[in-house]
């Protein structure tokens, strides 16, 4: 099943099973099912329970709050990650704050698809989760092609904290594999189990010599780069890819390679990945690198978009430079 | 005139401006921390509206300046005294301060106008469930400019929701005199997102609990917003440290003589407003006091863990 | 009837249909990469607003939805052609695609009204510095309900800034009926932003360009705001994917039949039309050819080491 | 001088010199000259230079773009740190893009003062400058009581790149010193001269064991702890506060100590300190250890607030644990 569907066919059951479940956004309803078709079909199947909003962010997202103070568990869409720069008060100054000073359980889960590499330019292909990174009283997750987008998508609406729940637009139209043979060449499994799993795509049997750690769309440029250092290479990597970017215990990852190569979309300084590396070189030991975007806003150009955002091709050389440079 | 009603409503509103001052004493005294804004001079509002709620049912939301919101409500000095020296005994034991209160259905913040969003939320939420009861929200004039005030209104009126939005307009925004930097008038633009629109100068605490008793009644039955406009005047400092060197000297000038306060205290019988004064003095000194000895919070009870 | 204004209007209003249908054509066989929000059927008012420009001394502000203005301002097919190509040379080297056009004193931006609060900046510049010339912005139905375009009404209001707000009401923001989501009118709220409003239905290019006219001259003269609705539509999809699923019957009617390119059209001689039409074909399809040829640009003379 | 009188001698020098010099924001007129009297008497002196704004962040923030845009230097002030969330969308999709994508340069400081020990509660205490970390197109820049707040302001309007300029609620009663003499033990030199100084704060003679790293207004809890390390430990520390904190090159920080620990006054999660800290550990190959706030909101109450905020004894005790973890 694709991603795509394992979101709708969660939504679909909790619409189903709990009546509580509302979804909020733009274009959300039928015909058009969301920018992103995640909704396609379900305003029919459920009437009254897809509330389609007006071009007005804030607004709606403080709306989703109302209605999670008064006990619903409202699942908004930010329809670009990218708008999501327009609700950061009511989620930083509100959200959060009701959450933990005013000790209100909330079911809030504010899903937004992210990221670049399809030429939409720069308003409309960052990775601007960042933002929400590291304030207190948010948790922010994102699924990936190992990690069913379902399930985590059911937990964050049930768990009883605010959730930014970052999809990736390319992602969409991706087959899921939580399981069992990835390609030819890899195996999927899982290697910390928790309610927001972290998955292993490694070699069946040969140990790493180095790990891969990302999250989200950009694995696939990971996943690739994998794949040409064994080819090109003959250096074996395994990549662990976490789904609770703001909580996930990095300290404590079963890292099986020498060295850590941290990848993520967004830009590397001041990002998540830098943040990952820091933890692991001070809990686990190992020389870890952080990669991401470079410093510029994102193009529209496939070449400068390439240039700008992380590709397999960088990743690859800057883990050999990397893996050389850290040889004891 | 409802004499009973009167002094009930003049002593929540003595009890309002008595607590506002021992809190100008603190703060003068340096004997408490952080910042605070008072509500003297606009208590006739706090008394006269929330007069009606049903603590159950209804929801209402504050500003910065809630003091006077939370103590129409509840009445409970000692708790918000304690709040404000940030003790254990406070309303939320201290974690929030002036600006940061939650009472049962009762929330403030302290962005001004950010809760707005979230009160149509919860009447939205009112309307899905079927269940009774409106949402009132305060709001200043000052806040009226802000975006998600507007995009709240224009959500209300799209979503026609039961919110009474009050807005009190003391006619400054801290130091600034809101209409010099407001384009238009509040009543076309709030009639521009599809609400009824009221407005009403607020001298009298009776005439007020009497209009807010009819839209409170009209919004309970038909589940539609009705945005109200309240002319009144704060006759104290925006905050602890306002010298209120920016006032305009007529509209001074005006509430000073029109207090709402001293109205409704000329109306009593002398008897009657030596007692009300004198309970309440000793009332609130007694909070203040009690407060004064609870103890501070402990960090490892008020803050946990992340999950 | 001025026939040599309105054949040099249907030009440049069929180069502007031409030049969406070509985008159209390369998306649906995989030539173009991102994305495009065609302007098909609003041709008019972007040709009969944009003649009055005076490039040097005006501002314009586009939205997402800006090829027509681009193109009603410079003519500059091949550059856009390239733009959305990406190549080196589009109207920004190809930085910035279809929605992030940069061209002199002509900006856009993907963020719906996000391009507002700087309108009216860069008119209260012009202001402050005693420059002549007025910022004429377009905005859609759809961002008429976001903060920020909310806010920068106010700020126009409030300063009585030499701006001119153009909304292309198109009935749609993607595929939501604006109406249906939107409380109130959008004329009370813009008067209650302090702004002179005028409505006009957009279906004679001109007539557009006579009646804004007379308001680009009163705003050059008062140095002070005003609106300006268009009601109009969109004969083509919001953007590259979309399938229409959504109209409403009456409303796509009405514009197919008053189509406003298609009444300039008919008063025209076939004979001038035959010819403007051949022209602007060969000149659209040499453009989109050149631009397939450009070269790309070079990640390391478009993206400069930071500082 | 104090660091206020700093700012307001330099902003008058910008307005007296350079006509094209504006400030916008709430309240900034006489008679109440801003929420923390920064421009106290200026539009008095320079009519019509300040412009007060409504309550509209987002509206004025961009207006000052447009300025800008227009060939003006708007100096925006947001009244409060916590409020700049108001604001991430014009600063983050709009100045910045404009700066870089559309190749403008631009003129414009957006000033706000930040920060917490205070009692003001979560929503006034904050030190929200991490939202605009690792954006490209924009510098964020901090001044502190030994670097000249004017110079740095000066610097900033006069860049021709946007930039967040962070200011410390407490630190503007305090005096700046920029050389020499600090209290009875320490010495303030430049460490590294440029636009955005790195200052250093040390025993005039004694090789320090560690280094402190930090910004902004805690500052005023790392000296403390620096004190307190001699008196109570005998360890001697030094500390280079840095005010360029998106550009600034800690990669080549002249660290004298043999371990590192940087402060931020913010969340440590995700925040400034683990980029700097990671920087040094990979570059100048020292143990870093990255200190901030606890993983909570910022309460009102005195004793909550200084559990949740980093303090001067949290410093010591945690400093001492690491130098003993760090030790060969
Ligand atoms: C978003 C935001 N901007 C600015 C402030 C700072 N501030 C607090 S109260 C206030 C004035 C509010 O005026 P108004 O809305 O009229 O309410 P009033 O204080 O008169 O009750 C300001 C500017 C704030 N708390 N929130
Ligand atoms: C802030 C923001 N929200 C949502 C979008 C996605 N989006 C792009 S265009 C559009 C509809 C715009 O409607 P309108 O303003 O009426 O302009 P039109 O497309 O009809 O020209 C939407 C929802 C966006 N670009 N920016
Ligand atoms: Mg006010
Ligand atoms: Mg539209």
């Amino acid at each position: 099943m694709r991603y795509i569907e394992h979101l709708r066919q969660a939504i679909e059951d909790l619409l189903a099973q709990d009546p509580t479940v509302y979804l909020l956004g733009e274009d959300i309803e039928e015909p058009y099912g969301g920018a992103f078709k995640v909704t396609k079909g379900l305003s029919t199947k459920f009437p009254g329970r897809l509330l389609s909003m007006p071009m007005s962010e804030q607004g709606y997202t403080g709306l989703g709050i109302g209605m999670a103070l008064a006990g619903l568990k409202p699942i908004v869409e930010i329809m670009f990650g990218d708008f999501v720069t327009l609700v950061v008060d009511q989620v930083v100054n509100h959200l959060a704050k009701f959450y933990e000073m005013y000790d209100r359980p909330l079911h809030y889960v504010l899903r937004t698809p992210s990221g670049g590499y399809r030429g939409y330019g720069a308003t409309h292909s960052q990775s601007l989760e960042r933002l929400f990174l590291g304030i207190p009283g948010l948790r922010v997750v994102a699924p990936n092609v190992l990690s069913d987008p379902g399930a985590l998508l059911k937990t964050s609406v049930n768990l009883g904290m605010p959730v930014i729940f970052v999809e990736n637009k390319l992602d969409y139209a991706r087959p899921v594999v939580t399981q069992g043979a990835f390609g030819d060449l890899f195996v999927v499994e899982t290697a910390v189990a928790d309610r927001f799993p972290v998955q292993r795509l490694a070699l069946p049997d040969e140990p790493p010599e180095v790990s891969f750690v990302t999250y989200g769309g950009v694995l696939q440029e990971v996943i690739q780069a994998q794949e040409r250092l064994l080819y090109d290479h003959e250096v074996i990597a395994e990549t662990l890819v976490i789904s609770d970017l703001s909580h996930g215990r990095v300290e404590t990852l079963p890292l099986r390679g020498r060295a850590v190569v941290v990848v993520e979309e967004s830009w590397v300084q001041f990002g998540w990945a830098r943040d990952v590396a820091y933890r692991i070189q001070h809990h686990a030991g190992k020389p870890a690198l952080a990669l991401g975007a470079r410093d510029h806003y994102i193009p529209a150009s496939e070449p400068l978009e390439r240039f700008v955002l992380p590709t397999a091709s960088r990743i690859v050389t800057e883990t050999l430079q990397f893996l050389e440079r850290a040889t004891p | 005139m409802n004499l009973d009603l009167l002094a009930r409503f003049y002593e929540r509103m003595f009890l309002i401006r008595t607590f506002e001052q021992t809190v100008e004493a603190y703060f003068a005294r340096g004997q408490m921390r952080g910042t605070t804004h008072g509500s003297i001079g606009q208590e006739a509002i706090a008394v006269g509206v929330l007069s009606h709620v049903h603590p159950d049912e209804d929801f209402v939301t504050g500003t910065h300046r809630s003091h006077g919101h939370f103590l129409a409500l509840t009445g409970r000095v000692f708790e918000l005294a304690s709040e404000l020296m940030g003790k254990k005994t406070g309303v939320i034991h201290g974690r929030g301060g002036s600006q940061h209160l939650a009472f049962g259905n009762f929330l403030t913040n302290g962005i001004t106008g950010g809760m707005l969003p979230s009160a149509v939320g919860v009447a939205l939420a009112k309307k899905l469930k079927g269940e009774p009861g409106v949402v009132i929200s305060f709001l200043g004039d000052g806040g009226m400019n802000e975006g998600h005030t507007l995009e709240a209104l224009n959500l209300a009126g799209a979503f026609q929701t039961p919110n009474i939005f009050v807005l009190e307009n003391n006619h400054y925004a801290m130091s600034t005199v809101t209409e010099r930097v407001t384009g238009g008038t509040f009543e076309s633009r709030v009639r521009g997102f599809g609400l009824p629109y009221v407005r009403h100068r607020a001298l009298d605490v009776l005439e007020i609990h009497r209009l807010f008793g009819e839209i409170y009644q009209r919004v309970r039955e038909t589940r539609r917003p009705v945005f109200l406009e309240f002319e009144t005047y704060r006759l104290c400092g925006h905050s602890k440290s306002d010298k209120r060197e920016y006032v305009v000297p007529e509209l001074e000038a005006y509430w000073r003589e029109n207090d709402p306060l001293l109205r409704a205290r000329r109306a009593l019988p002398e008897e009657t407003v030596r007692e009300i004064e004198e309970r309440v003095r000793r009332q609130v000194a007694e909070a203040f006091r009690r407060a004064e000895e609870a103890p501070f919070p402990d960090p490892a009870e008020e803050l946990k863990p992340r999950p």
